[in-house]
């Protein structure tokens, strides 16, 4: 009998083990009342801006129900909301016209990413320990108050600093407004890539202080100088578009695309011709062409342009641009510039685009202004009344009453950054005492050189208003989480991509997960708060009222949105996701004016200028060109992990970075692929794995950026090297940018796969072990 | 005579596996619900426990649940309700909602709100809280069925036909065993699809 | 009349962005398999980008091409699944049957596209990121074999709201995941049995090809071979 | 000298009643592989099929190679037994047991692979054809399903193929047996007397036995090797592969059998039962068979190469010159290579000599599943998915597991 029961109890124990061995804590949430009444099951459409990248494209957003765990009033519950499953780019809007690039569509994962900071947190640890505690957002705010006011009562609120990624529209404006009334110093606007050089030599070649637009559409020929338009440059999507249409949009018409570069970009692989030419030297090359097209009088349209008249000896043909001349300083053959000339010429619509490396010299303002001055020489497409109607254009400002972005352009923020790490860095008088942190990462993206990791560890107090720890803002002393784009109010003024005057505006896609307030609010709330001056200047109470105070006015120039009443027009405009003008018509602002008027230049005549590099080619014999990586754009992207495990379409690695070697250099110092490299320049010295490539010049190495985050979420942390982080900190000449392209650095082969742990996804599995994943 | 010992030892376990499968409450719930899937942060699509997953192999469950508030669908019907008055999207959509707070307060802010259960739903709103409703009728992931009302009622299928019939129930019961034989009869009478991709993908 | 859905990619225009690839990951709950995984060689995307180099430095020529599921007619992956989960549908397509697949892995051994992703683990999202998963798509378990569907669920979802309004589809009303993020326009999705559609208008062009075509799988995606300058005229 | 009846029945009954020491440590060992398998089996279900190393395109590895490895072994006995039956080769009596033991198990094993290595084992029975409420039959175009169908049929044929002439042997025990054996065995034996006509209806069914079982045998392995010829996969697609395959499995089953022979005979000390003269016969037929399988190597290979078709070219060189050319030689030097002399040469083809040969055989046979299957696969048609694979310890295991679970039945068969 005993025996029995006793076997019976073995049994239960046994199975019950078996079957609830690996229970899962089963957590009862409460159920909150949904804020929204969406039919489950019905997806609904939100228009949205895109802002992880400056092009602005309008988004169209998937909003379907389901449940969240979200935090309201302080207790975490389950709801049903409305939740953003997919994001499309939106037909209407000119510049993306419904496409979307890889890097928009992850947008989605900026909203759901696990590392996100949930509510405002304050430093209890050290500087950049990381250890921070929850804090009310009424306690947070009284204390970011109390130091503002403190700042202020001490004479001493110029000693406010905001270091932010570049904003677009209101965002804009509200910072520098708010600064302005406080009494700060304007705000430092950081990104590693500014277009600052394009934007000066735009100016002084065709009268814009802006990024160009292409209709690559309408073009027959395209010669492209080191612009990854199709990849990174600009607005790609837009460009993509056009590029589309060049090829095989027109029956009978397809336009020859010829990319010079010395690392073949994403773009480059595409181009019909791919032409390798010494870094730096791109300008010359340019001007090379025009030498000939002068020269043989193939351009039908006088030489005098206003690009040309920007460089010295133009008007006499260019004599010190043979093609000769040319092919020793750039490596082109002579035969090639001349036959480019002649295709260039002959075929219907032409158009030069400079970008990218040539711009990020030394020299980079004259390779610009010689790219310029071509493109002015041979983009003398006509349309189909025989009117002039070149393939550049720039887009015209919105008519907005205030806010004008001044006709000058903006410092480049190479130099920003570089005068205000000095001025934090002496301390005197002026030295910022408080720093607002707005996504803006230099400790990540800036030469260490600039000292701007110690520049800010010198700062008092730092907050910050990012939605993710990284480099910089784990320095923070207070962290006032933002929204999520789509959580949030967007406006944008795309600087490029369309000929219309645009403004993007979307109200929020879906409501908030976390416990976050959107910057613009924080700020106006800190305005009212302080009274004042600031207040006054910013009588606003919500971002969306500001908004509405500023777009509304377009109600009087027509455009796409046609309402009776300013409350008509603003709910129709955030219905189609923004404003923009009637197509521009020929003859307009954007029209052939700007590149064929002989208006007096502003600016001396540049003559030739070769590129200067950071180390001696004897000890340092490779140059070192990282470039704008196709999934994490400068680096800011590299948390999500779709981009992660996007292949690069080139090398097809992914969760990894690689440094480009030409298969002949990696034969000549024994790397095979995979091999793990050292990287010496100057400024230090990185470890990364070896990929052969035959698209990149025996004498260059280039490296992705984006990986090498120390402090950024779990997908990126402790992944890769930064390139950025051995960049001598060499400026460009004319316009104080980061010429990140000119530096140079030394190779050695350092281990094998092994260490190197390259993940390639062409070839499936990689030839080394991996630790197992616990699952 | 050792083998009845074992004999015993067997039965005992089959016993056991049963008891427990049919004993630990149902946690699995549909697609949209988290608590199904969540272990530590990470979402997947393992079951949480091994009863779980015998449970959803078997394809077992529970038929009458007991719900947070002893709703009556007899008594709403007979006052002349329609279904898609609560269950929105029913007629227009793949989903039926499942009425929350708000639904019920329309009437009820007025209706019989001195009954137990009504102060019970009106405590709620006050707390600013949803009925946690547990969901009655639903696939099991592992089917990966795609059902779509609005098709269905277009077609002219009653709501009773896979819900029973629901005048005669309170809170709703699982009637029918909505397994694969049970669609595919269905359909193969109507004559329409039965491609394994019209429901499955 | 019925469909048979098609997809054409102009390999003149893909530029090799790899937006199709994201999108094909947002639309369809693909799962990334992260860093180990795929080092392992197990990466899941039911459409790459394959780039191919020919030649060395300083005349290297580079050839992108996305390659999905062919939804062959006449496809290897089919007869040899022994419980049906991959079989043809009445509208041309391959489907995989996911609560039949019982992974045998036979299908992508047998495809010689090698567009099979299989689901060597139990998927995982790191909350909250699993909210980002499509509703309209099922999400895969450990051991069941997928590929790329052609978008079905939008199939279904666009079949029946024009049965819901009594009309036939109309061209270009929607369209797959991929085609519809594609800038440049390189991938055109449609139904190739109708005569007006763009799809069936660029598959006849005098540039289309099929991958392994020599292998009389019969595919449903059609490529556009690249043209040159000088040919441009003639295309 | 002449052995008494009784005599004979003392000896070959020995190791029924009487177990030594050395047979429990087998025993344990092979328990204790199996177990091992049972575990890592355990993980793999709870974790993943990921715990392998299989991958994309590799989807096929070590897991396909043991199920063609073992269905081939199986071909050991019912083939052999029932052709010498069939030619009435006088010295095979002694050798058909094991054989057919070694069949039934083997059978067993491999029917067991594949159920372990899909994706989903517990809905692995949908390869049953049953009538469900879903209306769902198997997919019958599916070489697979033709596996299952063959694999069942052939494991229930030699099964009674086996049982038949055990009949009297059972009977034998019963009668020197007694308690819970006793009763077993009286079961089994079906209350066998002995008459003659007892006698002429067995022999009767071990003809028609015999004479069924051979088409069988042969269909099992060429519906193998289907599994393989049916795709379009470069190396696979061929057509010699049916032959090629049954050849193989009958060149590793007779190894098996010498092997196992061997083994008995050495530790059972049956040396008066199994004879030199055994070893030489089998050693002769290992002969031969390795020969015929070099010819179709070679004629595979040949073909292949003379046909240059460039993806099938990729695979070729692949598996011959590059990455996987030192299993592809070790290959050919165990199959043939060793065995060549060892067989040919008539003062080397002692049981010693036939041992080792086989046992290179056994291997090198293995090698060859591994190289059709895996080559093939991470070479496939689009250069850019080519792959590679590396086993993991849970590979290793249940292929260890496998051998120690023939292993254990064989000890527990004898």
């Amino acid at each position: 009998m005993e025996r029995r029961n006793f076997i019976k109890i073995s049994a239960l124990t046994g199975v019950a083990a078996t079957l609830d061995a690996c229970r899962a804590p089963d957590k009862q949430l409460i159920r909150f009342i949904p804020e929204d009444n969406l039919i489950p099951g019905i997806a609904t459409w939100k228009p949205g801006v895109c802002t992880l990248c400056s092009a602005g494209c309008g988004l169209l957003v998937r909003v379907m129900q389901g449940d969240a765990e979200v935090v309201r009033n302080g207790q975490r519950g389950l709801m049903k909301m409305g939740l953003a499953k997919k994001l499309e780019g939106s037909p209407q809007n000119p510049v993306n016209a419904g496409k979307l690039c890889a890097r928009g569509q992850a947008g989605l994962q900026v909203l759901y990413h696990p590392d996100r900071i949930t509510h405002p947190i304050k430093r209890t640890g050290a500087r950049g320990s990381g250890e921070f505690q929850e804090i009310s957002w009424d306690d947070a705010l009284k204390e970011v108050v109390s130091h503002l006011t403190a700042l202020e009562s001490s004479k001493a609120a110029n000693s406010l600093a905001f270091l932010s990624m570049p904003l677009s529209g209101q965002r804009h404006k509200l910072i520098e407004s708010f600064l302005k009334a406080y009494g700060a110093p304007p705000a430092v606007w950081y990104e590693p890539f500014d277009e600052a050089v394009l934007r000066q030599a735009n100016l002084l070649s065709f009268g814009h202080a802006a990024l160009p637009t292409f209709e690559l559409g309408r073009a027959d020929y395209i010669i492209s100088f080191g612009a990854d338009f199709l990849g990174t440059w600009n607005s790609p999507v837009a460009q993509s578009i056009g590029y589309g249409e060049m090829r095989r949009g027109r029956p009978g018409r397809r336009g020859k695309f010829v990319q010079v570069e010395s690392r073949m970009s994403q773009t480059g692989a595409n181009a019909d011709e791919w032409i390798a030419c010494k870094p730096g030297t791109e300008g010359i090359l340019a001007l090379g062409i025009a030498h000939v097209i002068l020269s043989e009088k193939l351009a039908p349209q006088g030489a005098e342009t206003r690009a040309g008249s920007q460089i010295a000896g133009w008007s006499a043909g260019l004599p010190e641009f043979t093609p000769e001349a040319v092919e020793k300083q750039t490596g082109v053959s002579a035969a090639v510039i001349t036959r480019l000339a002649h295709e260039i010429t002959q075929s219907g619509s032409s158009a030069a685009i400079v970008g990218g490396a040539p711009l990020a010299q030394t020299n980079g303002h004259f390779n610009a202004l010689a790219v310029n001055a071509l493109e002015s020489l041979v983009d003398t497409g006509r349309d189909q009344n025989g009117n002039l109607r070149p393939i550049l254009g720039f887009t015209p400002e919105p008519p907005l009453s205030a806010a004008e972005e001044p006709a000058a352009p903006a410092q480049a923020s190479f130099a920003r950054l570089n005068s205000f790490a000095q001025s934090a860095l002496r301390g005197q008088a002026g030295a910022p005492q408080m720093l607002m942190l707005n996504e803006a990462n230099p400790i990540f993206s800036a030469p260490p050189a600039t000292r701007i990791g110690e520049a800010i560890a010198r700062i008092p107090y730092i907050v910050s208003f990012g939605g993710f720890i990284d480099e910089t803002s784990v320095q923070a002393d207070l962290i006032l989480p933002d929204h999520a784009p789509l959580e949030s109010w967007l406006d944008s003024i795309p600087e490029s991509g369309s000929l219309r005057s645009m403004v993007s505006l979307a109200p929020p896609a879906v409501s908030p997960l976390h416990n976050t307030r959107p910057m613009p609010d924080v700020l106006l709330g800190l305005a009212q708060q302080l009274g004042g001056d600031v207040a006054k200047a910013l009588p606003w109470t919500s971002f969306e009222a500001m908004l509405k105070a500023a777009l509304v006015p377009l109600r009087s120039h027509g455009g796409s949105v046609t309402a009776k009443t300013d409350d008509d027009f603003w709910q129709s405009m955030q219905t189609q996701g923004g404003w923009w003008s009637a197509p521009a018509a020929a003859g307009s602002k954007s029209a052939p004016a700007t590149l064929s008027s002989a208006t007096a230049a502003k600016h001396a005549p540049v003559a030739l200028t070769a590129p200067e590099f950071a180390g001696a080619a004897g000890d340092f014999p490779f140059c070192f060109q990282p470039y704008v990586s196709q999934s994490f754009g400068d680096g800011s992207l590299a948390h999500l992990p779709w981009m992660q495990e996007l292949p690069d379409v080139l090398t097809t690695a992914m969760w990894s970075s690689w440094v480009e070697i030409n298969p002949k250099t990696g034969e000549r110092l024994g790397i095979q692929q995979g091999d793990l490299v050292e990287i010496t320049s100057q400024a230090g010295s990185l470890r990364v794995p070896a990929v052969l490539s035959p698209g990149i010049a025996p004498d260059l190495l280039a490296m992705p950026v984006g990986q090498g985050h120390e402090n950024f979420g779990r997908f990126a942390t402790g992944r890769g090297a930064n390139p950025l982080s051995i960049l001598a900190p060499v400026a460009e000449r004319e316009t104080g940018a980061l010429a990140w392209a000119a530096t140079r650095v030394k190779l050695t082969r350092v281990g094998g796969p092994e260490q190197a742990k390259l993940v390639l996804f062409a070839g499936g599995m990689s030839g080394f072990p991996h630790e197992e994943e616990p699952r | 005579m050792g083998w009845q010992k074992w004999l015993l030892l067997m039965v005992c376990a089959v016993a056991c596996t049963w008891a427990m499968v049919k004993a630990v409450p149902t946690s699995h719930a549909g697609q949209t619900d988290l608590s199904a899937h969540v272990t530590s942060g990470v979402f997947t699509t393992a079951h949480p426990t091994a009863a779980q997953a015998v449970r959803d192999f078997l394809d077992f469950h529970p038929e009458h649940p007991v719900q947070p508030i002893a709703y009556t669908h007899a008594v709403h019907l007979a006052n002349g309700l329609q279904c898609e008055f609560c269950h929105v999207g029913v007629d227009q959509g793949p989903e039926a909602q499942i009425p929350g707070v708000a639904v019920c307060m329309t009437c009820h802010i007025a209706i019989d709100t001195d009954k137990p259960e009504i102060k019970k739903i009106a405590a709620y709103q006050a707390r600013g809280e949803d009925i946690p409703w547990v969901r009655v009728y639903n696939y099991s992931d592992s089917a990966h069925v795609r059902f779509n009302h609005a098709a269905h009622i277009r077609a002219g299928v009653g709501c009773s036909t896979c819900h029973g019939d629901m005048t005669k129930q309170t809170t709703a019961e699982r009637k029918v065993d909505l397994n694969m034989g049970f669609c595919v009869n269905c359909h193969k009478q109507k004559q329409v699809s039965v491609d394994c991709e019209t429901c499955h993908f | 009349m019925s469909h048979r859905w098609g997809l054409v990619v102009d390999l003149d225009r893909c530029t090799g962005c790899e937006a199709c690839v994201v999108a094909c990951h947002a639309e369809n709950n693909v799962p990334t398999a992260g860093a180990d995984q795929a080092a392992r060689g197990r990466t899941m995307q039911w459409i790459r980008v394959e780039r191919t180099w020919e030649g060395d430095f300083p005349n290297p020529k580079v050839r992108f091409q996305p390659v999905l599921c062919q939804q062959c007619d006449n496809a290897p992956c089919e007869p040899v699944c022994p419980t049906y989960a991959s079989y043809h549908t009445p509208e041309g397509l391959n489907a995989q049957v996911y609560n039949r697949c019982i992974g045998t892995r036979f299908c992508a051994n047998a495809c010689p596209y090698t567009v099979r992703s299989f689901n060597f683990f139990n998927p995982k999202w790191e909350m909250p990121l699993n909210l980002q998963l499509n509703p309209d798509v099922s999400v895969r378990s450990v051991g069941i074999m997928e590929k790329c569907t052609f978008c079905v669920q939008r199939i279904k979802s666009a079949e029946i709201q024009a049965e819901a309004e009594k009309r036939e589809l109309k061209d270009g009303e929607f369209t797959t995941a991929c085609a519809q993020s594609c800038a440049s326009t390189a991938l055109v999705f449609g139904d190739l049995n109708d005569p007006n559609s763009e799809v069936s208008r660029l598959a006849s062009s005098n540039r289309s090809t099929k991958l392994l075509g020599e292998l009389g799988t019969k595919p449903n995606v059609t490529y556009l071979e690249r043209g040159t300058w000088q040919d441009a005229k003639n295309s | 000298m002449q052995r008494t009846a009784e005599q004979i029945e003392k000896d070959l009954l020995r190791p029924i009643f009487t177990s030594s020491a050395k047979y429990w440590i087998a025993v344990s060992i092979a328990t204790c592989l199996l177990l091992a398998g049972v575990c890592a089996f355990g993980y793999q279900l709870y974790t993943g099929i990921g715990v392998w190393g299989i991958n994309s395109p590799v989807f096929w590895a070590f897991d396909i190679t043991n199920f063609v490895f073992w269905i081939g072994i199986s071909h050991a006995g019912t083939l052999i037994s029932a052709i010498l039956r069939l030619c009435n080769a006088t010295w095979r009596r002694p050798v058909t047991r094991c054989a057919e033991a070694i069949t039934v198990f083997s059978i067993l094993i491999g029917a067991a692979v594949p159920l372990c290595h899909v994706g989903r084992p517990w809905l692995a029975y949908w390869m049953i054809p049953y009538p469900s409420q879903r209306g769902i039959w198997p997919n019958f175009r599916s070489p697979l399903a033709w596996d299952f169908f063959a694999i069942f049929t052939y494991l229930s044929g030699s099964t009674i193929f086996l049982y038949l002439p055990t009949i009297p042997d059972f009977a034998a025990i019963r009668d020197a047996s007694r308690g819970l054996r006793n009763k077993i065995y009286r079961v089994l034996a079906l209350g066998w007397q002995g008459t003659p006509r007892q006698w002429q209806r067995l022999e009767i069914a071990m003809h028609i036995m015999a004479i069924a079982i051979v088409p069988v045998a042969v269909s099992v392995h060429t519906i193998v090797s289907w599994d393989f010829s049916m795709t379009l996969v470069p190396m696979w697609h061929s057509t010699i592969f049916g032959p090629y395959f049954v050849i193989g499995a009958i060149f590793s089953g007779i190894a098996a059998l010498i092997l196992a022979m061997a083994l008995l005979r050495h530790f059972l000390h049956l040396e008066e039962y199994l004879t030199p003269l055994h070893f030489n016969n089998l050693g002769k037929l290992l002969l031969t068979l390795s020969l015929l399988w070099f010819y179709f190597t070679f004629a595979e290979r040949l073909t292949t190469w003379y046909g240059n078709s460039p993806p099938e070219m990729d695979v070729f060189w692949e598996s011959i010159r590059q990455h996987f050319a030192p299993l592809f030689w070790i290959m050919v030097v165990c199959n043939f290579v060793i065995p060549m002399p060892l067989l040919a040469i008539k003062r080397f083809r002692t049981i010693t000599g036939t041992a080792i040969a086989s046992c290179t055989v056994v291997i090198g046979m293995w090698i060859e599943r591994f190289l059709i299957i895996v080559p093939a696969l991470d070479h496939k048609f689009l250069a850019f998915s080519w792959g590679a694979y590396r086993p993991t310890w849970v590979e290793d295991t249940l292929m260890a597991s496998s051998f120690g679970m023939m292993a254990l039945l064989y000890l527990l068969f004898t």
